[in-house]
């Protein structure tokens, strides 16, 4: 026996009402086989907030620019810190709370990065149904339509698809098993599988049916870049999925997003990585999938569903939680709330050392902006702004992994500082790895690991 | 509301819930709750899940569901019985009961300490300080008894949650 | 099962050999009763390595002052840069990996920090079996006994004492219950519970078996200091046990264990704090005690015991880990080593910033010793060395509480760096909580928490 049994229950029963194929985007089509599917996905309208992740709904009077009758909660207002962090940058002018997925298509049309930027078509391939408009724009080949698009603009683009995520994206219409639609996906985990020795990974033939649990959901949730002319969507993956891979990818290609307004500094922004951060953590490790927790199963009379309605699982936590752990709500809910509220500290500690930096750098920047106090300090800001952004853009505050946040933060506060000690002359000292773990026999020659060179003499005492 | 409609509405109520209680019990196969007999707690859908990983678990060949599940001792056990059988049949006919399932505080309770109907041998060891029932290893004549707040037991449930089927 | 149900006429499993009584110190003694437990109690002789834990047997050639054949690894010849972190105080003249309880009587009187200072008999509390000794001195009041042992000189001290750990000093010999026998915990945990709101609290009344199996552990393995001239042993713990709340208390009272020889700060030391971390961690708040872990059951023919050969569980992983995790071996090894992996890359980031600080704060300090930039710079060392020792004085190099140890570090880091920015006339920003927490039911104010005053402008596009 093991832990995910369950996913081998037997499946449901189903009455076939409508024949389904590849090329219906509707879910309202595919519901009328699905019903119970069909009514939960619609459910992602609702908003409530968690303490740290739901959303609000707040409502703004819609204008011809904009029409949205509601928004949810602006992150730049509540902590305008980040308006400092991404000046220069259009993140700066708009960055909201994300909710259901519901929201993902106006949301992406109406936010005031459009408005500030032209943006390329490549983003359409998180917000929208984009699988069939794909293939048609590719003649039936998907990744000619990917390539196509990513190449239009945005408001182009547009034209081309008209629904949020829908069925198709995560489903085969033949056996509804699921499968992986989208080409950024595709390429992304086969670099990172490339990267651990294994050629030719093709996730739609070799993943598990657990794997694809979490998988069809890192098609969106994960960190990306637009790369080259062609504005190809690329998930920097080659090297590894954790903050510091991450960062060693764009550092080895010298990748910027912009530079920042106030320091010129060759600025980095992180995008909800969930899918990179969950993977480091002990679920992942577990073997628990994003929709083990997001999509858990519930009991619909006598069948037992995945539930659609995706969502915060503090809001279900019986379901998401109690499956596997015997706690009570109550007590499930303060556990997330710990882990999130330390997250929470050091990520306030991170930003406010950022702030300083900032601060400080500015006015250096601007007396000689090719000093080499000033190049090592923005080259300290770049990660540690990298980093802090892993963090706060993920959108699980520390959750997914608690003590790999809390990791990559002390990285992030470390960066800020030692950019601040940089802008007054400051440079480095050596960094010691402390003692090399090792194990094993008793060591019988007397001898321990000789002494490395900083930091004091070795005392006479010593064996 | 009168106190006095208040009591007809809620004995009305009581009426109508053993009526559709009582209706599964005998429907569904409920006078299964008197045998020991697994696959007879398997009768219930709702049960599967327990069944077949018990039918997986250490015990499958050495405990059946009521060796745990209901106390020692007959009255006690068909009490118990009766009083789960009523429960769940009404559960299961109303559909509404904790989903996943909950052990109940009571059954809890049953289920600890059923593992000392058959283990005392082997745990007797741990419990020496406890006296939780069995015999008590006074070890000397001075010996005075312990406060209370100690004579908690060793749960054992805390650490084998899974002997009996692993669904979690 | 009517045959199995047989079994459970069990007879009583001890045979009395011994009457055993509250005045007999010699385990041997005990051990007639219970020879099992006496077996595997003398075990804790055995000296293996694990990545980051056990010990490691190496050989030295016994003097007159110090006749012991075999030490384990010491830690500052293996990192020194602790040396220095500890310049001026006895632990830079030796500091060892603790090893089994076998060796604590004998590693406490023969360390050269008994040498370099006169020690008082405080010591002995966590080092030998005192439980007899104590109620001796106090004419059968143990708090008596131990103010009088506190207040002799530890070489005079050492007359009344000869074992390390025993029986006597974790069980009552009438019935083997658990009880407490150290004055330190009495009274710390009882200023624990004061400052939670509970009144009187009386451990050894109060307790539960479960808490028990661990407060027997926290007699000694917590963080502690010498309080006033009496030397009375003090456990730190009215505001709390998080590191934080330690800290506290030592800022309110002023305390230092010593000035840094080479900085001029009020350093304090950290020592082995694992029952304050383990209480931060997701074991303890499942209710997980120290003996689960540490002296796990094993099965003897046919009874179950607790294996009292306390010793590293990474050593032991299937009896301390596989009845609730179902993981193998490797596995649960490869978890605990990714934990401490992680926890000691931060520990190690944290303790080259401090070698930064100290190598620039020992200048300025010799300069102008009252310059307001080494005050300041001096108060940041005194916080960051405290919270940095915290993590590495405790032996379970974070895994007791990962995600907690990590938060500890990320705050040594801060300050760490935050001195070195002081020395050179840096001060520090405001410090900002970020957006408040919130949740709840939809805002209809549209309108959402007022923006905070630092770090730039609110943008038009805000609600
Ligand atoms: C073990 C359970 C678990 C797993 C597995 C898990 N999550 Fe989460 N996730 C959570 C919890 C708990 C939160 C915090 C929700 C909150 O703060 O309200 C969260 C938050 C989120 C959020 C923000 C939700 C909000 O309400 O704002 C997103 C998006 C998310 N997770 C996506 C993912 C993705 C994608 C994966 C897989 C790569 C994943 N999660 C795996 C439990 C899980
Ligand atoms: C096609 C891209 C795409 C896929 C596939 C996708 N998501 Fe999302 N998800 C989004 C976008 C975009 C948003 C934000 C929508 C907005 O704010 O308007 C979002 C929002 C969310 C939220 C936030 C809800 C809230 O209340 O804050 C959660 C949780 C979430 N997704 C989980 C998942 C899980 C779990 C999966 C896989 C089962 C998944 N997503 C698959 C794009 C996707
Ligand atoms: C790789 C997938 C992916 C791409 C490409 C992508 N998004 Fe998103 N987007 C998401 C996910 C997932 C969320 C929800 C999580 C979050 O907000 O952090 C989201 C949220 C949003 C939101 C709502 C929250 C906010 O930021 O205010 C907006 C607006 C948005 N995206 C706009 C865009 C625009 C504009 C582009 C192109 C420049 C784009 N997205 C490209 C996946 C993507
Ligand atoms: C963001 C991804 C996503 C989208 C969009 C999505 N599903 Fe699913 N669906 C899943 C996942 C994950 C499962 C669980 C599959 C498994 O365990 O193999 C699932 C399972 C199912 C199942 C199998 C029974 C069950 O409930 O487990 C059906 C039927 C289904 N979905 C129908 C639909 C319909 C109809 C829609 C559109 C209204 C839809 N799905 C949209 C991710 C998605
Ligand atoms: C499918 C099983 C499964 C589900 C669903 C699940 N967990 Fe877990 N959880 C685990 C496993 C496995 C571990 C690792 C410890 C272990 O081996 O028991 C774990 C560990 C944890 C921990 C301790 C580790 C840490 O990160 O601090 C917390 C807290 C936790 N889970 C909370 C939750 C919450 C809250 C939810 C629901 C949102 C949830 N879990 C859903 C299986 C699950
Ligand atoms: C008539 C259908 C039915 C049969 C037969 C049945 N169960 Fe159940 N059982 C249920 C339902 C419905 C619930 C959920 C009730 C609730 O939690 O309120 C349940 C819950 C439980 C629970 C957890 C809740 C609690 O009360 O502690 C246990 C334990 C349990 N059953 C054991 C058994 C055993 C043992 C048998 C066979 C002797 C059995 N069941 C036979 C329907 C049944
Ligand atoms: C060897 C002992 C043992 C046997 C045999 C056993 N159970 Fe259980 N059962 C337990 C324990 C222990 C729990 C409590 C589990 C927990 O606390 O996580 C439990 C809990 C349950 C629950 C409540 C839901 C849950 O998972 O907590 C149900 C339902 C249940 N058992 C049904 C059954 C059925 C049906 C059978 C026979 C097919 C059975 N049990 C056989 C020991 C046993
Ligand atoms: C009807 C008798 C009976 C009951 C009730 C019972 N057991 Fe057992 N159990 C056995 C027998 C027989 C064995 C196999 C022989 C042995 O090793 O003693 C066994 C084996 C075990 C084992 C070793 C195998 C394994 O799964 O790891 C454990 C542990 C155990 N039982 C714990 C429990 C616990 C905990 C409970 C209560 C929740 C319990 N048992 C209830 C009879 C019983
Ligand atoms: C703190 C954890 C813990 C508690 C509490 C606990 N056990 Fe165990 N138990 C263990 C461990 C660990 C072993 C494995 C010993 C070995 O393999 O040598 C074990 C072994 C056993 C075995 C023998 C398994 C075999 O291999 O034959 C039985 C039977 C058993 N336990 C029953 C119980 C019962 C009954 C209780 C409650 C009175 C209980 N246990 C309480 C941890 C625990
Ligand atoms: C959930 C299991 C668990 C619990 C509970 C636990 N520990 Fe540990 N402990 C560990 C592990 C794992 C290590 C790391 C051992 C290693 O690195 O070899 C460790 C390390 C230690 C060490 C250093 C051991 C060495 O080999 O150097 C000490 C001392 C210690 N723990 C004491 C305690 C005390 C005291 C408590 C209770 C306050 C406690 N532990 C609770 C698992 C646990
Ligand atoms: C009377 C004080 C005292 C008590 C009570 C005590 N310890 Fe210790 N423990 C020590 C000392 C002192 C050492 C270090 C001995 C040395 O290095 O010479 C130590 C060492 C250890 C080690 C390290 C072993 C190694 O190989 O590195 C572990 C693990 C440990 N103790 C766990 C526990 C647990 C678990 C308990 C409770 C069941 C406990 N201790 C109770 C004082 C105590
Ligand atoms: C509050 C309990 C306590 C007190 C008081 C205490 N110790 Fe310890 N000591 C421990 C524990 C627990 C360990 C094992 C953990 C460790 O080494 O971090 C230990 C380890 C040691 C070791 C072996 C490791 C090393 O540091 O080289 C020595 C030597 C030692 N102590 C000396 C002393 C001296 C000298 C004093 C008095 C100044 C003292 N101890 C006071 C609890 C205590
Ligand atoms: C550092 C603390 C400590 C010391 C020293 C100690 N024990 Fe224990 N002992 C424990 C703990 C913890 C338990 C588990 C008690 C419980 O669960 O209630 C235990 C349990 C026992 C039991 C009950 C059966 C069992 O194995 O669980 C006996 C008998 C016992 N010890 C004998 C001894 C003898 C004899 C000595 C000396 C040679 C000794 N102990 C030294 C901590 C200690
Ligand atoms: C008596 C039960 C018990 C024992 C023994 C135990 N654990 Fe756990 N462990 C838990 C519980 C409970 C959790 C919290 C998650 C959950 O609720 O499932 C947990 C969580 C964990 C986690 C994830 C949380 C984290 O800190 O990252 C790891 C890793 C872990 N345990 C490893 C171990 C190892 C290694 C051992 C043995 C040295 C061990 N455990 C012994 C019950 C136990
Ligand atoms: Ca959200
Ligand atoms: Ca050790």
């Amino acid at each position: 026996t093991n832990i995910l049994e369950r996913q081998s229950e037997a499946r449901n029963p189903f009455y076939r009402v409508v024949e389904l194929n590849d090329t219906i985007t509707d879910p309202a089509v595919w519901g009328k086989n699905f019903p119970l599917q069909y009514d939960d996905y619609q459910k992602t309208v609702d908003m409530v907030r968690t303490r740290y992740g739901g959303s609000e709904a707040l409502p703004r009077v819609p204008d011809e620019a904009d029409p949205r009758e509601i928004v949810s909660q602006s992150k730049i207002y509540e902590d305008p810190r980040l308006v400092e962090m991404w000046a220069g940058y259009a993140f700066s002018h708009d960055f909201r709370e994300e909710r259901g997925h519901a929201y993902m298509l106006e949301d992406q049309l109406f936010t005031q990065r459009q408005v500030v930027v032209q943006q390329p078509g490549t983003c359409a391939h998180c917000h929208a149904s984009v699988y069939v408009p794909y293939r048609k724009l590719g003649d039936g080949d998907l990744i000619r339509g990917f390539e196509t698009m990513n190449q239009m603009p945005y408001s182009e683009a547009k034209n081309h698809f008209s629904h949020p995520v829908s069925c198709i994206d995560c489903h085969d219409p033949n056996n509804m098993q699921l499968r992986i639609t989208r080409p950024g996906f595709m390429e992304g985990i086969a670099a990172l599988k490339a990267g651990q020795g294994v050629a030719d990974y093709d996730v739609n033939r070799d993943a598990t049916r657990q794997e694809m649990r979490t998988y069809v959901c890192g098609q969106c949730h994960v960190e990306y870049y637009f790369k080259g002319p062609e504005k190809r969507l690329t998930y920097p993956w080659n090297k590894g999925l954790t903050a510091d891979s991450i960062l060693a990818y764009y550092e080895e290609s010298g990748f910027k997003d912009w530079t920042h307004a106030k320091t010129g500094a060759p600025a980095l922004k992180a995008q909800h990585p969930e899918f990179e951060l969950y993977s480091q953590g002990i679920h992942a490790r577990s073997g628990v999938a994003c929709a083990d927790c997001h999509m858990p199963y519930k009991r619909e009379g006598a069948m037992k569903i995945s539930d659609h309605h995706v969502r915060s699982p503090v809001l279900n936590l019986d379901k998401a939680c109690q499956t596997c752990h015997r706690w009570s709500e109550e007590e499930l809910k303060a556990r997330v709330e710990q882990i999130q509220d330390r997250t929470f500290e050091l990520r306030n500690i991170a930003m406010d050392a950022l702030m300083e930096l900032i601060g400080e750098l500015e006015p250096a920047f601007r007396a000689d902006s090719a000093s080499a106090n000033v190049r090592l300090a923005q080259s300290y800001q770049r990660k540690a702004q990298f980093l802090l952004d892993f963090v706060e853009a993920e959108n699980s505050v520390g959750f997914h992994a608690p003590q790999e946040a809390a990791r990559v933060l002390g990285n992030a506060i470390n960066y800020a500082r030692m950019g601040q000690i940089a802008v007054r002359g400051g440079r480095p000292g050596p960094v010691n790895p402390g003692l090399p773990p090792r194990e094993g026999a008793p060591n019988t020659t007397g001898r321990t690991t000789a002494g490395r060179p900083a930091g004091g003499a070795v005392p006479a005492s010593a064996p | 509301m009168s106190p006095q409609r208040l009591g007809i509405i809620a004995a009305a109520l009581i009426g109508a819930a053993i009526a559709v209680g009582g209706y599964t019990f005998v429907y569904a196969k409920g006078s299964a709750y008197l045998t020991n007999d697994p696959a007879a707690c398997a009768n219930c859908h709702i049960m599967e899940d327990h069944f077949s990983a018990w039918l997986k678990g250490s015990h499958r060949s050495v405990a059946t569901c009521n060796d745990c599940h209901t106390p020692k001792g007959l009255f006690a056990k068909y009490y118990t019985k009766a009083e789960n059988g009523f429960r769940h049949s009404l559960g299961f006919t109303t559909g509404r009961f904790p989903d996943p399932l909950q052990i109940t505080g009571h059954n809890y309770e049953i289920v600890e300490h059923a593992c000392r109907k058959c283990h005392t041998q082997i745990t007797m060891a741990i419990d020496v300080a406890t006296g939780d029932g069995d015999p008590v290893p006074v070890l000397n004549a001075d010996g005075a008894s312990a406060p209370p707040a100690q004579h908690d037991e060793a749960t054992c449930v805390r650490c084998h949650r899974s002997v009996g089927h692993w669904v979690r």
